[in-house]
């Protein structure tokens, strides 16, 4: 019986890794299935089969975690992330992030593109972070939101928008893009993925799984695509 | 083998109110286009529900909105020849033709599939879809479809009008057998005088939404008067003729009857056979005297018993040749110059060549 | 054409996709035909009704729809306890409900398209089919269905395609478990939210617009064959 | 105002060889059901490509396979009444009938909708839609649709075919007169021989996809024997007469040929007219000596020119009156009865309420 | 009901799904018509692609369409650069994009329904109109679109219904922007991705749904209309 995992979607390419690796090394194998962390938090509480559960915010954590669907006990910080400001790869633009930096001016008559800044976590950290620096009135109107970070990501890669904010993870590993300047890590809630045992899972592998997620095989896979690995031993 | 018919209702500004009775047989319906014959004959095949009436055959009621009876169309049994052909575009003529057959217990079935089809001359099309067919090929599929269906009341809607001369010799007969030897009461719309002369037992004229004359096909046809328009002109007198024997010499079939000797076409009948024929009354000669050196074959001694005027300038005789009724239409001139009056004995000549049997 | 080569797991996806679609649609077909036929023909009270229910799957973000199923089939919903109690039809994260979200989300189309050819055909051909002794059944299955066969083929692709592109209802309501509900537009939706995906998304949309359109050129065909034989010869 | 037709087409298993020409006039296409007719006018009109084959009107080529010229239909000012009606069932009778109008210059306009619509009795139906009208009554609307576009060459499919006697008698003359005033060329296809007899100047008879007969209607309808099965029940022959008078004592209208003087059914005309008449080959009474105290008004004396047998038992008998030709059909038993022979001077008699002007 | 009472900024979402809806129907409706006509009547080299082409976002997943649509209808793209420069028309984050989105998006259904109507236009009918001199536009304006006005309602309204509709191929191609992109769907979309959000994409659903069933029911109507009126009196 393959461990069921519910993931949220950006963790895709580390964990299908990681889960490689472990039924290389242990013979055992998990099923992942990604997709956004709000419907995958809703299908657990509809009772879907799952063992364990990797959220892209705490939200969506502490929605199952109310509703006792998760074990508290089993629950840590799995991940961190940074969120960068990005730029098409040829463009020139060079801006120190900073409080009340000219963020506006060099947007000019351009966009700003976010993942959706009240719904999808790069975005709200990201209009955190404005709001720390002060900068998110002159652009709350430049704003386009996207669907998820990765339409954000693709809206700068093409040009659309001069400007975006999204996970180091993502810009790192998009040659169309340049980093301009990374958030400072206090300019908005810390960034971390979650993970936790559902309490309706049965499978004692699951565990297992949990348990190799924080060892060192998987550190470096997380480390390689970007991710801080937060939990460890 | 009754139809009883009861109805009235609206169609927009055209107002249908039509009863007659029909003792079974072939009853036809007459009228000119837009007088209702379509919708009278809608109705007794359950397709249009009458806003108040009765429809019955034999007691058997189809329609009576007094007890909001209303028996489905597929329930009455009917075999409906529509005016336009309506054959399933989908199926083949073999399966148009069947359609209806797999309804009816094998013990009531008449409609003979390879008799009908033979007759109607399709045999050579069963295998093609309606599509492309000429207008005289659907309608005779439409015919055949609705009598192998083996249907206890059959309702035809200008069966005839788009086939060819020869092709309505050659049906009429067929439907003639239908009325005769099924006993299967036919209700049979139709423009063609002669058709209906031949045809019908009965006869409801139809005119504007109401019937103008109802009854017997003898005393209408007699009454030529009642026939609306230029179809007075068709108009006649039929009657029962007893096959002696078909004559070596000449060729031609004799017959007799009270009025004297007739010469038809060569005919295969057996000697006592009865027949009727439908004499036209413009086809019958007067003569005042015994003729001599004349073509025709056909003359008989009788009595003038009423002067009829008719339009403007003809006039109808009745006469009785020893018991037998005929009507000639001559124009008044002439009866002027022969000195015609009721009672006088007169000669009434017809051509062989213009006798049919029916 | 290597990188067309696909993955076990991806063959699994193409397999379950046109799996899925076809029960979906093979299905709801009988249901789709009916729902046309009532619309076409009859007029009875709440039939705008019905029609807007119809189409509610289409006017809904399929997110919501997703989410509704999930509320009315999950394990716990009324309409999901219903089923499986008394067929032992259970949709909650199993390929029969992936089926159910495509079936939902196609029904709109698939009724439409039967619907008008239902409407055109002539009703005075089932009055023939009447006086020649068929009851309203028959004549239904032996006049009014092949007439309208045209009609039936291409709301039955329609629906096909539609169940075979169908994604947001689906990933919300049963999930993105490789094998089991892992459809083909799931994967690529997976694949476009990590770095470096667009190469195995790309892959993946070529295969799903081959068989769909392999659908749609096979409905042409039959569809026409239909209409020549009703033309004629 | 000729028209050159010459065609090959496959249909299936049905091959269509024909090739006609025609003077102007009217030109009737005759024969039975399924035997090309629609096929041959729907090439003419522009609705089916011929494989091979060449259509002109006047020099105006409309087809052409050897030049690869094909004129759509559009361009060819043809009006078609369909043997179906093909009314628009979106647009009301109004609009149907006036569709073709605007594509006609003023110049060249000549159906009067008024006229036409008065004729036709169709003005009570104006404003409806096709759909629930009558069989007849879109006919009717079917033929005004085509007459009021004013087209260069009339195609015409069975249109009378659905209507009653009273209403063809009406519309008969008014498609005579476009035939002789509009000077439009018209091909008409018909069963009805006593239509055609009556419309035609020439005759095409199909049959099997081929040309079996072809001619001036004069002779086609005097070689009765051409025409197919029951339809030589309706043959005879066409005359001319000149117009002399309205009898006021009779009440008829008297004319005169060189056989002699005819008494005919009451008519308008200014002395001098010229019309012409039908005389059925089977109305025609033959006596080899004059005749007293009959009630028929049209006696000739005349030569008999030939006998040709017929039928089995029937017999044509040619009759040269003094000029005019007719041919008589009499059983062969009369004939031999009569001792008829060529050059024998016999009587043909006809009663006037057989006969009719055309 | 109080809960049903809209913010400024939904009530301007629920204008402009509305406009960019009946814009997306409105531009589409021509080529709708032509291509469904080319698709009946027709035989031309090239049709199986065309047909193929134009149920290509039916196939896609939405965002999928969407990605092409902003390569293709981008500030960089060819087709963008080229409504810019000739007809001074811009798509990108404008209401103009999101009209093109849902156009694209609707266009299959709108075709589909149409063509099946016209396919059902007995072309006898339109014969005889060209033997009265009708040349063939006027008799496709006269004839043709009367008589498959049915279909083309039908047609018009499932494509409005589906432009209201739309979600994926509008956020991926411009974005969420309030006031300018952010259409019923998008705001929806956002609510659902927020844990305690349910209860304003329930308000925003009812009103979408209260919309497109407004414009069905009329179209039912609409149609029955046509038809009683074609059926006579
Ligand atoms: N596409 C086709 N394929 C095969 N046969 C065809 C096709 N079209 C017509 N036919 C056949 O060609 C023959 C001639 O048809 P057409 O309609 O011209 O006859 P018609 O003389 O007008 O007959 P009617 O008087 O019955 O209308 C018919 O036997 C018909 O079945
Ligand atoms: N739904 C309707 N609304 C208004 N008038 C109608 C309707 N249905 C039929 N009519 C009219 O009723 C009359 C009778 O029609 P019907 O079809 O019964 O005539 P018919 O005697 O069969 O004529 P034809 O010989 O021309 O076929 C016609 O004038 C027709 O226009
Ligand atoms: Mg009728
Ligand atoms: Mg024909």
């Amino acid at each position: 019986e393959p461990v069921t995992v519910f993931a949220a979607a950006s963790l895709k390419n580390a964990l299908d890794a990681i889960n490689e690796s472990w039924s290389q090394e242990e013979g055992r194998t998990a099923t992942i299935s990604y997709a956004g962390s709000s419907a995958l938090a809703r299908q657990i509480e509809e009772g879907a089969p799952a063992d364990l559960f990797i959220s892209a915010d705490l939200d969506w954590m502490a929605y199952l975690s109310e509703r006792a669907l998760i074990d508290t006990q089993s629950e840590r910080r799995l991940l961190g992330n940074r969120i960068v400001l990005v730029a098409p790869a040829d463009a020139t633009t060079e801006l120190s992030i900073a409080p009340g930096f000219d963020l506006a001016g060099a947007l000019g008559d351009g966009r700003l593109a976010m993942a959706n800044v009240d719904a999808v976590p790069a975005g709200r950290y990201g209009k955190a972070a404005l709001e720390t620096l002060g900068v998110w009135d002159s652009v709350a109107d430049k704003v386009a939101q996207a669907e998820n970070v990765r339409a954000a990501l693709q809206l700068v890669a093409l040009g659309e928008a001069p400007l975006g904010i999204v996970y180091q993870t993502d810009a790192t590993a998009e040659p169309d893009v340049r980093v301009v300047g990374t958030f400072p890590e206090d300019s908005h809630d810390p960034i971390v993925y979650p993970a936790a045992l559902t309490t309706g899972g049965a499978n004692t592998d699951a565990a297992a799984f949990l348990d190799y997620l924080q060892g060192g095989a998987a550190r470096a896979i997380f480390e390689e695509q970007g991710f801080t690995v937060l939990a460890g031993d | 083998m009754s139809l009883e018919v009861a109805l009235r209702h609206k169609l927009g500004a055209f107002a249908l109110d039509i009863a007659f009775s029909s003792p079974g047989g072939l009853t036809a319906l007459f009228g000119p286009s837009g007088s209702g014959k379509t919708s009278v004959i809608d109705m007794i095949g359950g397709l249009m529900r009458p806003e108040s009436g009765r429809i019955s055959t034999d007691g058997r009621v189809l329609v009576d909105t007094a007890t909001d009876t209303f028996l489905p169309a597929h329930k009455r049994r009917i075999g409906y020849v529509f005016q336009d052909a309506r054959l399933f575009p989908h199926l083949t003529v073999r399966q148009n033709l069947t359609y209806g057959r797999r309804f009816v217990a094998g013990a009531e079935r008449y409609g003979d599939f390879d008799e009908t089809v033979a007759l109607l001359g399709i045999g050579h099309l069963l295998d093609r879809r309606p599509a492309k067919l000429s207008g005289g090929e659907k309608q005779r599929i439409a015919i055949g479809r609705a009598l192998i269906a083996s249907p206890r009341l059959i309702l035809m809607d200008e069966p005839l009008a788009s086939l060819d001369d020869a092709r309505k010799a050659e049906i009429v007969p067929f439907i003639e057998r239908l009325r005769d030897e099924a006993r299967v009461p036919i209700v049979y719309v139709s423009h063609s005088v002669a058709e209906v002369a031949r045809l019908a037992s009965d006869i409801v004229v139809l005119d504007r939404g109401r019937v103008s004359a109802a009854g017997p096909a003898r005393d209408i046809l007699a009454g030529l008067d009642l026939l609306p328009g230029a179809a007075g002109d068709e108009g006649g007198s039929r009657l029962l003729l007893n096959f002696a024997r078909l004559d070596a010499q000449s060729g031609l079939s004799l017959f007799q009857s009270p009025a004297g000797n007739w010469h038809l076409p060569p005919s295969a009948h057996r000697p006592g056979d009865r027949v009727t024929v439908f004499v036209k009354a413009s086809d019958i000669l007067l003569a005042t005297k015994p003729l001599e050196g004349i073509s025709a074959l056909n003359v008989f001694s009788g009595r003038v018993t009423a002067l009829r005027p008719t339009r403007a300038h003809e006039i109808l005789v009745d006469l009785d040749c020893n018991g037998d009724l005929l009507t000639a239409r001559i124009t008044r001139h002439s009866a002027e110059r022969l000195g015609l009056f009721e009672g006088m004995a007169v000669q009434a000549i017809v051509k062989t060549v213009r006798l049919k049997e029916s | 054409m290597e990188w067309l080569q696909l993955s076990p797991d991806e063959w699994t996806a193409v397999r379950l996709s046109i799996w899925v679609a076809s029960w979906a649609t093979a299905a709801s077909l009988p249901f789709g035909i009916l729902v046309a036929y009532a619309l076409a023909r009859w007029s009875f009270p709440g039939k705008a009704f019905l029609n807007g229910l119809v189409h509610l799957p289409l006017i809904l973000p399929p997110v919501v729809t997703g989410y509704l199923l999930l509320l009315a089939f999950g394990r716990r919903g009324p309409l999901g306890q219903f089923f499986e109690t008394v067929f032992g039809l259970v949709f909650s994260f199993r390929w029969t409900g992936a089926a159910l979200a495509g079936a939902v989300m196609a029904f709109p189309l698939m009724v439409r398209a039967i619907r008008l050819s239902i409407e055109a055909v002539d009703p005075r051909l089932e009055q023939a089919a009447g006086t020649l002794g068929a009851p309203p059944a028959f004549i239904f299955a032996t006049v009014t269905l092949p007439l309208a066969l045209p009609g039936i083929i291409a709301g039955t692709i329609l629906a096909f395609a539609k169940a075979m592109g169908e994604f947001g209802a689906t990933i919300t309501f049963v999930s993105n478990i490789p094998g089991q509900t892992q459809t083909l537009p799931s994967a690529i939706y997976t694949f476009t939210q990590v770095p470096g995906g667009d190469a195995g998304a790309m892959r993946l949309t070529l295969i799903a617009v081959a068989v769909a359109m392999a659908a749609l050129v096979a409905s042409e065909i039959l569809a026409r064959r239909v209409l020549r034989r009703m033309e004629g010869a």
